[in-house]
């Protein structure tokens, strides 16, 4: 039987493969379909310190191969998620990984301060990278300082393991995963959303209230990988790889380029048991081919 | 709530462009409301990516159908689908209608495909509740009443039944409707939006089930936003919804 | 009849339908099903001063509703362009402009300073984003300098219409069309191709030859489109929108968000009569829907 | 060279997995010679999105025929068409065999679907040459020779014919065959490469007929290069061949 596990930091997982933030709300509605004990982790909707209430309708349009959305970061805020979601998810024996998105490297530093002290909570995802909030959220993705404070800021307060993820609406995302990796972060995640739009001819109007949104699903994969491959080929640190993952293929791609773990994304909303299945599927894969160690793959490209 | 595979039992145009999906399976027509939708995966493929959110429209049986006009990609593909194929759907998603209840008199209000839904509502209530069924559609020939009774008819053009909308017939045959009435109404926002307004404002109890952009239909993915009259957020419409309190949500 | 055509600086397009640049070669085979005389303009394959023999293969692979492609900028040279490519070219009643991609400024201005001097030639298009060459290419892409350098370097040689053809593989890309509207460029061509990669799990090396190539097709619409409404908020340059172009539909986003012109790219592999056709169709729109001077719809998305 | 839209006039699974597509189109027929190929869009969406090329494998009239084995996406799409059903073809593209010329016996050579152009070029030169055909494949259940004369098989399990590759086979019977000799050979690369420095070694005249991804088909995206023995860069597959003289390309 081929060894799945992954270990970043002192974190093992039990296998690479992830729900992604915001795909998965809180692992309230997904457990129905998806048995989160049998998968490595799941990384919470981005919380705040307060609640948001998040952007006016219409929040998602699907594309050619993908969905831009702009649900504008709704979540039931820090106090919330303690008293009623993560007594839940922690009666699954699975990681659980905050998502933190805010404003101010102040509001980064105090969700996690809250939150480091329950033991429940494996590890934490610093989401500067969504596109679709004014303040904070891309702003802080493509500027280095920015990503630099908040790593820093972080990673004083919490011993626990500590992701950030990244922007792709930058020139070098290696740049950003090297500042990571000096200030302390434990892995990086890449990729977050694309800036996209999409405008309904009739009305002249965006689609999208929120004019642009963050496209995501198997239209971006190209570039997700393109991107885990610039940061493996630049920077040491281990990298969570996201997106449009939609078979198995696509997670052994994802290692190959130099993911240690992945995660599922809008997927989980076409196939809410994609995650669970792909597991099995990959260990079919490693055993027919012979590899007793899943992770040795990581970064197993042979380029010229 | 489940993702199974069901296989089509058949697939007819009941009238012309618009097509009725019937599916074999024994735990959702045990478990599903009027009200209710499903979430459908149309292409084996991920082309189109997304599901497509129906209503139930009817239930016999083992046999769960859906009715739906073609629209774009998604409704194409499935136009196109043929018995004994194997469909790929999840459900049953979100709250139904509010069946029980002191009222006496069901007053459905349906413009156009917003008639979908009824059929099951109507076969479970026609033996408690006494139905009125407004439907309106562009003209005779997008009017559908199959699976409806006691019918009153509007149409854009006038080619059959009351020659303008469907909401304004309501108001002209209110006076003549019994006891207490409880209103079910799906239909093209502008419709809903002018249904409610009224409603709120002369009181009659009213459940609106809306339509809207969903990626996931079950809640994961925050995408289907109805915002709430008291300014307090959003709620969900394939989660809390798709049937509101018309007092409850804002229509815009 | 509505007026479908659209000046910038002093060239008239027929129409605002133009065939992008290494999408049909010099014209020669597209011209088999595509009218070049009913479109507005064809875009040469990028040009070099000396010949270039391209990439090894594999140089293409699919992706989801998209393609990527490591050419390498294959193509002929200034020199065997203007001998066997130009007279047959310049038989049509349509605007050519020629594409140059090279290594240095001085390249750049050296191919410019040749081609300038023919007549049949309408314009340039300076293609500082080509993510598949080591030298030149995407460096130039995300450097301000250098894109100014550039663009300033090759006004100085030309009178002609000159349009500086951007990367979208930046933060802000409104930067470098301010940058390019600054040194007296006339428009700017908005999106040049993603950087994406692909790996084959079998071989475990990445499909494509040169590791990563430039992603286009449908795929990648929301994201052209939202550059170019970007541009168009940030920068007053008229702007040629490329990206993912398959149906009408799209042309008429792309204008209500910006753009002045469009140039159709992939879709030439799978419908080469594509371009023709969709003249044709984006005329039938405006007659219904009574809009006398299409060039009037550019930038008028409704934003709120 | 043109886009027609052609009408299918039949889809059949010849044998396990192997499918011969046949369409009609007066002009094609015409127009096409043996080792040219189609560019094949098999969806009405953008789903695959690039067309897939497909040598004509055979010609009866006005009917063009194409012979594959399900591979992916675009081959499964392909092999679940109907009779009467539309496909939209680009071609006839490239260069096809040098057929003419002074040779006396033809030898085809053909690993797998690489048999697919041969029944054409059968047709085509039978009356005038002596053919010999050198046909391998995994196993006897994947040798295909329908449409194919004179056929000496190898499988690579020894379920029929030659145990082993068909270019040692062709190695052993090379001298039986008599006179001017002229090789016509598609297959997998490995197969090809190993026929070709074979054959360049010992100086039979030798086309090969290549594969390898396209997105156009016709010289557009210069994503198709060849490289040639004479280290002057590259020729285009589809353009300049899919058939080339073994000499002039190297192939690996
Ligand atoms: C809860 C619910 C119940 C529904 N029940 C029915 C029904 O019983 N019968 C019926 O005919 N239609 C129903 N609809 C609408 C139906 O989902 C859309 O017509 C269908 O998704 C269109 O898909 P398409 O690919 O053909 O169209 P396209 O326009 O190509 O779809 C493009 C995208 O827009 C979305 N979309 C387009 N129109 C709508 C819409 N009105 N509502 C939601 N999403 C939309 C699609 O899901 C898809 O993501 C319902 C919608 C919801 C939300
Ligand atoms: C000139 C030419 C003639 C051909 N003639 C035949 C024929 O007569 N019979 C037959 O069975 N096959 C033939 N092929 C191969 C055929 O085109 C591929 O098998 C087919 O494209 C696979 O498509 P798919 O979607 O099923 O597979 P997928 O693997 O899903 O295709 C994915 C992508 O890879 C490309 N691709 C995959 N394999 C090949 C390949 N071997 N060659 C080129 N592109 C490939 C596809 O075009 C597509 O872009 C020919 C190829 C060429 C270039
Ligand atoms: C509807 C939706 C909501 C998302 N919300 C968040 C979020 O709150 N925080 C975050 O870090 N990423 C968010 N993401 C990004 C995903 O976690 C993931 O990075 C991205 O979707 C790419 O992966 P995919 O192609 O597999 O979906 C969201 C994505 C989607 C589609
Ligand atoms: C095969 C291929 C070759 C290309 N070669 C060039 C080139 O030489 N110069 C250039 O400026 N752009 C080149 N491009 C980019 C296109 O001009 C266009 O910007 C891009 O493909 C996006 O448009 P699309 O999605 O419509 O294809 C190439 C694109 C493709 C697909
Ligand atoms: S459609 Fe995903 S939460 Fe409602
Ligand atoms: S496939 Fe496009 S040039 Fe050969």
């Amino acid at each position: 039987m081929t060894d799945l596990s992954v270990k970043i930091k002192d974190v093992v997982f039990r296998n690479p493969v992830l729900l992604a933030s915001g795909t998965v709300g809180y692992g309230d509605e997904i457990s129905n379909f998806c048995d989160l004990n049998k998968i490595g982790g799941i990384v919470t909707k981005s919380l705040s310190l307060k609640p948001r209430k998040g952007n006016p309708p219409q929040r998602i349009v699907e594309t050619a191969s993908g969905m831009l959305n702009a649900i504008g970061l709704a979540n039931v805020g820090v106090e919330e998620f303690l008293k009623t979601k993560l007594p839940n998810l922690a009666g699954y024996d699975t990681n659980i990984i905050c998502n933190i998105a805010a404003s101010s490297p102040e509001e980064y530093i105090e969700c996690t301060r809250i939150l480091t002290t329950e033991s429940a909570i494996n590890g934490f995802e610093i989401n500067v990278s969504c596109p679709n909030v004014k303040d904070g959220g891309l702003e802080f993705g493509n500027n280095l300082d920015a990503v630099r404070r908040i790593t820093a800021g972080v990673r004083a307060v919490t011993d626990k393991l500590l992701i950030v993820k990244l922007s792709p609406n930058v020139a070098r995302i290696s740049d950003f995963a090297r500042v990571v990796s000096e200030e302390g972060g434990d892995a990086v995640s890449a990729i977050n959303t694309l800036v996209g739009t999409s405008i309904d001819i009739r009305t002249r109007k965006p689609k999208l209230f929120n004019v642009t949104g963050g496209l995501s699903g198997p239209a971006i994969k190209p570039v997700a990988l393109a991107k885990v491959l610039e940061i493996k080929r630049n920077v040491r640190i281990p990298i969570i790889g996201i997106g449009g993952i939609s078979k198995w293929e696509d997670i052994i791609e994802f290692i190959l380029a130099g993911a240690s773990c992945i995660q599922v994304g809008t997927m989980n909303f076409i196939s809410p048991d994609f995650a669970e299945k792909v597991v099995a599927e990959i260990a079919g894969y490693c055993e027919q081919n012979n590899i007793p160690v899943l992770n040795e793959l990581t970064g197993a490209v042979r380029l010229p | 709530m489940r993702i199974e595979k069901t296989q089509i039992v058949s697939v007819s145009e009941v009238q012309s462009g618009i097509f009725i999906l019937t599916v074999e399976s024994e735990y959702f027509a045990a478990a599903t409301l009027p009200g209710q939708f499903f979430n459908i995966r149309v292409s084996e493929s991920l082309f189109p990516l997304l599901r497509r959110p129906f209503s139930i429209s009817d239930l016999t049986g083992k046999n769960l159908s859906f009715m739906f006009d073609v629209h774009g990609e998604g409704t194409k593909i499935l136009s196109q689908k043929r018995a004994g194929e194997w469909l790929d759907i999840i459900g049953p998603l979100g709250h139904g209608f509010g069946i029980e209840g002191e009222y006496e008199s069901a007053i459905i209000v349906a413009g156009g495909l917003g008639v979908a839904p009824f059929p099951y509502l109507t076969k479970k209530i026609r033996n408690k509740k006494k139905i009125y069924s407004f439907i309106g559609a562009r003209s005779s020939r997008h009017l559908v009443t199959q699976g409806i009774v006691n019918v009153y008819s509007a149409t854009d053009d006038g080619t059959t039944g009351y020659y303008g909308n469907v909401v304004d017939l309501l108001k002209l045959k209110i006076s003549e409707i019994p006891g207490i009435k409880k209103i079910f109404s799906c239909g093209p926002t502008p419709m809903l939006k002018s249904l409610t307004d009224w409603v709120n404002f002369v009181g009659i109890e009213s459940e609106v089930s809306l339509e809207c952009a969903m990626a996931c239909g079950f809640g994961i993915c925050q995408g289907c936003p109805a915002e709430l009259h008291d300014g307090s957020g959003y709620k969900l419409v394939c989660k809390d919804g798709p049937v509101f309190n018309s007092q409850e949500i804002i229509i815009s």
